[in-house]
């Protein structure tokens, strides 16, 4: 087994809009999350984010596609999640694909903690994660066809 | 079933510290909720969750102190947090946990607390 | 956020052929071996393989694709290598995929340990190593187009 | 850029001791391909690789000691492996490496197998 360490990466960038791309599908149970979040975090790496930035990348995706197991899948293991990550040169983009029952992002309020925490709710905190981590969040919803949230950060290239 | 979490529970002073190792997500934060809700059951509301091996939170294990806490506290005791290391902690700190849990640096400083009869963040 | 870790699977098991499916689709670089062998990692282990038969799985599919890598797409990154990883009752298989030129699998020789000494070399050892882990190991070559290593193993039961 | 893979080196009597820490594929194979010619370059001849923290080896990182040894045996010289763990010593054993090579438990007995100027396999 002969072997190189340099990517001739060169060619590609004249060419596709992205520089790299990563896809994951595994079926929908929690029990895939790990996974999930291993993917996450090597390609977080290789798009030059740092150790705690990687942790709110893997972050943001596991709230995702939780909530497309919980919600979109009801707890059904027996579907599909689909994650996609796309690395250009100063971004990271993640598309998270199911087909499950959908919703309307738009009608989604955000409670406050103490409002969460008075009335005894564990959940409610996965959205307001995934805004805050990331700097854009779009969905794109087709219920039962394919929902897909599309979700973006930039790399800091001088990291406070 | 899941190999990446644990639970050690132990005792110190009045208080049940459950020291948490490993990974609090979607898939063992049920783990957890059982133990804070025996815990809650048998009367034991002096609860330290001892957060030194905890590599990793969602909000799935958030939700399990947010949801009990109320209730604890109601009752007169206090879920207090020690020891989270800094990446886990910016996750606490990003949805604002921070303001509304006391967090220590070790069990001893949250044992002392209790024995204060005190909480910091009310 | 709730949570159940109850895999209703029961349902799939009639209707599907295989219990679960996961794919993993990575640029063609040995830089992503290692996320290549986390995947190979997590699902093994959900397919009940213990730590030495998951660190086997592990090599088998990270030697077919730094041979996709290396072989198939000349240490060019900018292509794509895909594995899909299925579980079955008592079997995992694994099948990886690339667009590359291809080679014709009866025509490789496998050379003895001592010969390859003897000729200072550093490779032939990748599909010995293959076929000595699973339990069939199968090319469908179309260069350029698609060529697919299919390979099997199965989970003993009572384990020595 | 690869940050899964180190090599150590040290020295041991007239022994040369490179410490392989992490995982050796396709990836990182040429770091060790580099360190290894070095020394041979070097003339540095009796060789030991420590094993104890190499978490995982391919065919790759077999391609190495099986592209030198001839090279290095010619010259008087070994390359003696120590401490490889079980998980890790079966690919060894898979392609009967452990036949052609030096294995042995610690870096201190492989001292002593070049003190002893002696080679167990041939
Ligand atoms: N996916 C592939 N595409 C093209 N050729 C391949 C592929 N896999 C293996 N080969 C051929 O088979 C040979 C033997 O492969 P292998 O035993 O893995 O040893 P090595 O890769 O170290 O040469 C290679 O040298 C190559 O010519
Ligand atoms: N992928 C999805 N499919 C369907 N509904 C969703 C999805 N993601 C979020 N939701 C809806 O948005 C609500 C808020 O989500 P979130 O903030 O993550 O909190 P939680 O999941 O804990 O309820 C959910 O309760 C659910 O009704």
């Amino acid at each position: 087994m002969r072997c190189s360490t340099k990517a001739r990466g060169g060619r590609i960038s004249a060419v596709a809009q992205f520089e790299k791309s990563f896809t994951l599908q595994v079926p929908s149970s929690t029990q895939n999350l790990a996974l999930i979040r291993e993917f996450v975090s090597a390609i977080g790496a290789q798009a030059g984010f740092d150790e705690k930035d990687v942790m709110r990348l893997q972050l943001a995706v596991d709230e995702a596609c939780a909530n497309v197991i919980e919600h979109a899948y009801d707890l059904e293991a027996t579907h599909e999640v689909t994650i996609r990550a796309l690395i250009d040169d100063d971004l990271i983009r993640f598309e998270i694909v199911d087909q499950g029952k959908g919703f309307d992002p738009a009608r989604i309020e955000e409670q406050n903690l103490d409002a969460l925490i008075r009335d005894r709710r564990s959940g409610g905190l996965g959205l307001r994660l995934i805004r805050s981590i990331m700097d854009d969040v779009q969905y794109q919803i087709v219920p039962g066809e394919k929902n897909e949230l599309r979700m973006m950060k930039r790399l800091k290239k001088h990291t406070a | 079933m899941s190999t990446n979490f644990r639970i050690e529970r132990s005792e110190l002073g009045g208080a049940v510290v459950l020291a948490l190792d490993g990974f609090l997500d979607a898939h063992t934060a049920p783990q957890f909720e059982n133990a804070i809700s025996s815990e809650a059951e048998a009367g034991h509301l002096h609860l330290i969750a001892d957060c030194r091996k905890l590599s990793y939170i969602s909000s799935a294990g958030l939700g399990v102190f947010m949801s009990f806490i109320e209730e604890i506290r109601e009752k007169g005791g206090d879920i207090k947090l020690s020891g989270i290391e800094p990446k886990v902690y910016q996750v606490f700190e990003v949805l604002g946990f921070h303001e509304l849990f006391d967090i220590v640096d070790n069990v001893e400083a949250a044992g002392a607390l209790f024995d204060q009869g005190s909480r910091r963040k009310d």
